[in-house]
């Protein structure tokens, strides 16, 4: 174990100075000088009361909102440092933790919100004061998104919220959500939609975890009864959310299809495969080698889109195909190590297997959501053909 | 195979058939199997008793030993519903282990176990594993020496007990002088110590730990080759009612994700109409109809020739069809129902889970590809 | 070989008549002594030059029309003894021959045509005096068969043909075809077709082979430039063709879904495993299996749908999955059947394979059709899932 | 890796691939492999006159040895985009057997063939294979004993020599004393038999039998480890190109294909409308840019680290990818095109038979992942 708090540490005013090897060497020395173990390949998204002791010392470091500039209290780094930071993370086995208000509130309220909004909020998202979720996806409006209904009624300097929000990620360890709301209806059902901050203490919003089938409760549905929100917490114009909302992808997208997860699941597979005997076995390690050179090949693809953000270029569509690529990869890892424990992956939870403990099913579960949200990769075959490939709609 | 004096197979199969959708349609057993996952025994005993009352586990039972003396068709027939259901008892379980006293030679322990297992009275698990991987019953990992005065002391462990948390006994595979052997282990001997683990389907299985276990001379059910054949007997009824349990609930899964995408609406269209996942759920229907077929086609054969040859290579053949077909179906029906096929409430998630345990049972489809092309003929002359 | 005509045999008036399994030994034993060997396991399709003398046998035998009635020329036989029937003729390899006048005409006429069409083309149909073609397809009409636009304008007692077809096989050994062509435009494009036969001596006629990617031309496309077609070959009534084309499903539809092709295919991965011991090679039986196991259990579902016929019961859509499951197989087992060959893989035709000779590439090339022709894979999974599964058009 | 002394590399890369592309755009090389397929030996001597004019067989020879002394990038950009037009000539072949030339010791025989094939007059084959299946270079299939003389006298015989026929002469890899050693064997030598193997794709695979061939004393053109170094440098830039052509060529049948979904209409729709066509081709377009990322991975490693080990691990990597991806993407071109996509007028088959060629040759991708796995360190620590 580390001792409870790090020292301050003399930074450079500015990393973006430092040569790209010796800032990583400097993230790594100190990620594995200061991260708490109870952070480290954890078996699915750390809750608040794990993450509280790694948040803060990243707080206190500077190193909380890397994306974020400097000004704001961020560390300013530009996006190919930016991903240094993660792939040190990663190396390191950090899980992740509620960091929506750092990757999405920030950027959001610094391109579209008021100078108040960002004095109110900026400082206490940094320090964990304020922990976000996110209210878009509702029951009716999944895959669909802009079909979503949650109404936002503007009466005087308050909006009046009603309706309900699903899949809200860890919702019952969150301080505010921001939350797409529809204030009017338009033409086209991706105009009238708002995007709103609020404040989870209010009245009339009741929070009800969702069990999921690995007996976790990740997710959650948040219900509206009349809840009244601050005019002053609207972000952007009103009616305008959906662009705003929108904004945040590109950069997003590439996080997504880092080959980080199928990687963890691939570590699963190899442990299992060792206590089991089958590196022995060549009918194994055809299906093994087959897995690890996916794996690899992913890999391969996810630096080149690396190399396009380090030249500083826009990603465009195209960069879905590292996500339909890593989620079905690790989810056929997945099934593979099920084959591989034999008898075991009958069992939940830790298995005792040859002297090591192993939790076989893991993968297995935390590899369906994958395939799933942000954007299922049906949706993601769509946006493909349709815009990247040029099939006709 | 057992066959039955009185009553036209058939006819026996078609009522028992009724009997169990009806019992299954009232007693709701979806919500019993949420209420004991998790907790141990994983079912509930009282109910137990009524499915006795039902005949069920006296389905492959001989009439001459009271019991219904039908075939295999009506076990696949009642677990297949059972496991559409969601049903938590352990009745492929049950009705596997049977087998192997079914086929032990005449004693007084059989008798009087197959009356009480037909009375309800009886849960019996079968304990043949000593480790992970393919079943070898010529692998000695639990012995048996004398005590003297006929009587056996056993030493030694089992794992993978199906069934074997809240059993009232075991019918274990052992080596006693060289031989393999089948004794009868009440659950309350001492010297015996069973370890639960739980299971991805919220029941349990069974380590068994015998610690200088002994047992009476007439606790020696079979040995020799005998032991063998009541042993394989059991374990190819296992295997025939984990196909048929995995039928029962991908076909379950199915229907759930067609009923999903008929009516579940996005883009302003049931998403039961976008071509693509329209062609994904006829490939899961192939699946369910392939592995149907594969079913019957065994049932009808080991009517014709009811030889343990054809049984145990077409026990592995199902097996591996039924388990490759559950699986597509169960994966796929995840990601057909969306976020909503990954919540807990959603029914798909206990044939999910259950498809994992039944798949993993007593050998993988990989394995039983294996074992089928060891034991099958070459297929082209 | 055998001796050059067989004897005439005393048959039983009545196919029926002898039990099933006796029935079945007497057709194995007479196709054992008379078929030629030039007919058993051809790489393609049979050219009429070589199915000549089988065909004259078979007619000779009273066997060329199983499904005919006795009183037009054939056996008269139940559906399952002319399953039997092709059943015995493939356990011997005979490969088949153009026999769409006996499968496709026969019955057409039996069923639709007057009595002169019947009694000028039933005789020479049997005889083999008139092989026929199936002019369905255009080359914008494939998938989209109702989309068809080859028109026969009605001009007094003749109808005159314009248009062309394709992909008609072996058009060029054809002296006769059945034709859709478009005789009025109806408010949906199934009307307004009618179904014509057509003499290929007419002027105006020309047949193209297509060479195909294996190099060999058993496709043809077919012109006609003002063809002059008498009414009275006018098959049903005029404008209602489509239902007479549709009338041979069923039926026909068993005969695509049979396990026969795929089989083939894995006769020739069994040589080509068999050459280069990959039967020691775990790696190699995994595979191996799974296919045997897929082809097996397709076996299964076949005969499953063979006892319906059995019981006089129609087939419904669902056999269609026969047809998607075997033809995706067979490409399957020709892809093992490539990696098999190692090197060998690369060469064309016959290959000399540790003193067996084996066309590596046969399989691959004729699993190739399978899944376009007789209602692509595509179609046929559409109809499944509208008519079998229900799901909404 | 042979490094250009005068021009930078990336420059010489592009110039190269500007001109092969206006060479290729003017020249219908699709036109010329029609013509010259299934006729010896498959190509137009014409043309690779014209080839060597343009450089392309001096691409990887240092500029020392009268070459363009470029780097495998540039041989890369080079056969892709020939593949892709379907060009005949042995463009892979011939650069892949220079290469065992370049890295054979200086010799008089050496300094004389790297003129001859940097001038277009001589085209050379490389013969490693003894048999199908992997390559040993450890295997005595073909062996040379003295004849006196410091002359040689080779017998046996080397398979699947692709562009073979019609070459002007072979570097075969022979064991003499014990040794692996390469000779240069000229195709008008007596005691040479060239048996022509017609290839899926219309060219031309030869088998060498050498019937009591004599070689003079300076064909031997490396032994001992020199000449196993020569012979992996030349397999694994085969290798390499042969990745190369089958990322060009299933690029290529990936363009048909999107072009002929948008365009070809049914059912009153373009065919690319539709949904489950249009995942099927996203499928295709991920497999493709896969490959398309491992390939330039590998050329960019070995930039900076030009090792026979990387190289060779490399070189397994992306030939056992892109013939996975050339395999699905060319197998559904002829889906997605339909019945057209299965005649000969359709450029498709062009593709699909060049890409069964070359996934065979040297090793098919099932053979590159095993040798993959033993030659490449374990991925996660």
């Amino acid at each position: 174990m580390s001792p409870p708090s790090p020292p301050t540490i003399d930074a450079p005013a500015d990393w973006e100075a430092l040569p790209l090897e010796d800032f990583r060497l400097r993230v790594r020395t100190w990620i594995e000088a200061w991260c708490p173990d109870e952070v480290r390949y954890p078996a699915g998204r750390l809750r608040w009361a794990q993450s509280r002791e790694w948040w803060s010392r990243l707080y206190r470091r500077g190193w909380i909102a890397p994306g974020w500039p400097r000004e704001h209290g961020g560390m300013g780094l530009s996006p190919i440092r930016q991903i240094v930071m993660l792939e040190e993370l990663e190396r390191h086995g950090c899980g992740r933790m509620p960091d929506q208000g750092i990757t999405q509130v920030g950027p959001i309220l610094l391109r579209y919100g008021t100078e108040a909004q960002r004095s109110e909020y900026l400082p206490k998202t940094l320090s964990g004061e304020a922990i976000w979720c996110q209210g878009y996806s509702e029951p009716n409006a999944g895959s669909d998104l802009a079909s979503l209904q949650t109404s936002a009624r503007l009466q005087g300097d308050r909006f009046v919220v009603d309706g309900s929000k699903i899949w809200t990620t860890l919702a019952m360890d969150a301080t505010h959500m921001y939350l797409l709301a529809r204030t009017s209806r338009g033409a086209r059902k991706q105009q009238g939609i708002s995007f709103l901050l609020v404040d989870m203490s209010t009245p009339g919003i009741t929070v009800r975890p969702i069990r999921n089938i690995a007996g976790d409760e990740e997710f959650c549905q948040v219900f509206f009864d009349s809840v009244e929100i601050p005019r002053g917490n609207l972000v952007g114009r009103i009616d305008e959310g959906w662009s705003i909302a929108k904004s945040l992808l590109g950069f997003e997208r590439l996080g997504i299809g880092s080959p980080r997860r199928p990687r963890q699941a691939f570590a699963r597979l190899e442990q299992v495969a060792r206590a089991r005997g089958l590196f022995g076995d060549p009918a194994f390690l055809d299906r093994y080698t087959e897995l690890r050179m996916d794996l690899e090949d992913l890999s391969a693809a996810y630096e080149e889109f690396v190399d396009q953000v380090r030249r500083g270029e826009p990603l465009g569509a195209d960069v879905s195909l590292l996500k339909i690529w890593g989620t079905e990869l690790m989810q056929r890892i997945s099934e593979l190590a099920l084959l591989a424990a034999e008898d075991h992956a009958a069992l939940a939870g830790e298995v005792a297997l040859e002297g090591s403990s192993v939790n076989v099913l893991a993968p297995f579960y935390s590899s369906r959501p994958g395939t799933i949200y942000g954007g299922s990769n049906e949706i993601q075959r769509n946006i493909l053909a349709t815009t990247v490939l040029g099939l006709p709609r | 195979m057992t066959e039955p004096s009185g009553v036209d197979p058939d006819e026996g199969c078609a009522l028992v058939a009724r009997s169990a959708a009806d019992y299954l349609a009232r007693s709701d057993p979806l919500a019993r199997a949420r209420r004991w996952r998790d907790r141990t025994p994983g079912y509930d005993r009282e109910a137990w008793r009524e499915l006795a009352s039902l005949g069920w586990p006296a389905l492959l039972i001989p009439e001459a030993d009271g019991g219904l003396g039908l075939g295999l068709d009506s076990m696949v027939a009642v677990v297949r519903a059972g496991a559409a259901a969601s049903l938590p008892e352990p009745l492929t379980e049950v009705l596997a282990a049977a087998q192997a006293l079914v086929h032990a030679p005449t004693s007084a322990t059989r008798t009087g176990l197959l009356s009480r297992i037909v009375a309800g009275e009886c849960i019996v698990a079968l304990a043949v594993q000593d480790e992970a991987g393919p079943i070898d019953l010529q692998r000695i990992g639990t012995v048996a020496v004398s005590a003297g005065q006929g009587a056996w002391r056993v030493t030694g462990r089992k794992r993978f007990v199906a069934g074997g948390v809240g059993a009232d006994g075991y019918v274990v595979h052992a080596h006693a002088d060289h031989q393999p052997v089948l004794f009868w282990v009440p659950a309350d001997c001492p010297g015996l110590e069973v370890l639960a683990h739980a299971q991805a389907d919220g029941r349990f299985m069974a380590d068994l730990v015998f610690a200088d276990l002994v047992l009476p001379p007439d606790h020696l059910l079979a040995s020799g080759e005998p032991a063998l054949a009541a042993a394989w007997a059991a374990i190819d009824t296992a295997l025939i009612g984990s196909a048929a349990e995995l039928l029962g609930l991908s076909q379950r899964a199915l229907d759930l994700t067609l009923d999903y995408l008929r009516t579940r609406t996005q883009f302003d269209r049931p998403i039961g109409a976008f071509q693509a996942l329209q062609h994904r759920a006829v490939d899961l229907y192939i699946h369910q109809r392939i592995g149907e077929s594969v079913m019957r086609q065994l049932l009808d054969a080991l009517r014709h020739d009811p030889s343990a040859e054809l049984r145990t290579r077409g026990a592995s053949r199902v097996k591996a069809r039924a388990a490759r077909s559950a699986r597509q179906i169960t994966r796929e029906a995840i990601q057909l129902h969306g976020a909503i096929g990954f919540t807990d409430d959603c029914e798909v998630g206990m044939h999910v889970r259950r498809a994992l345990v039944l798949g993993a049972w007593l050998g993988s489809e990989l394995e039983h590809r294996r074992r089928y092309a060891r034991l099958a003929p070459p297929i082209v002359d």
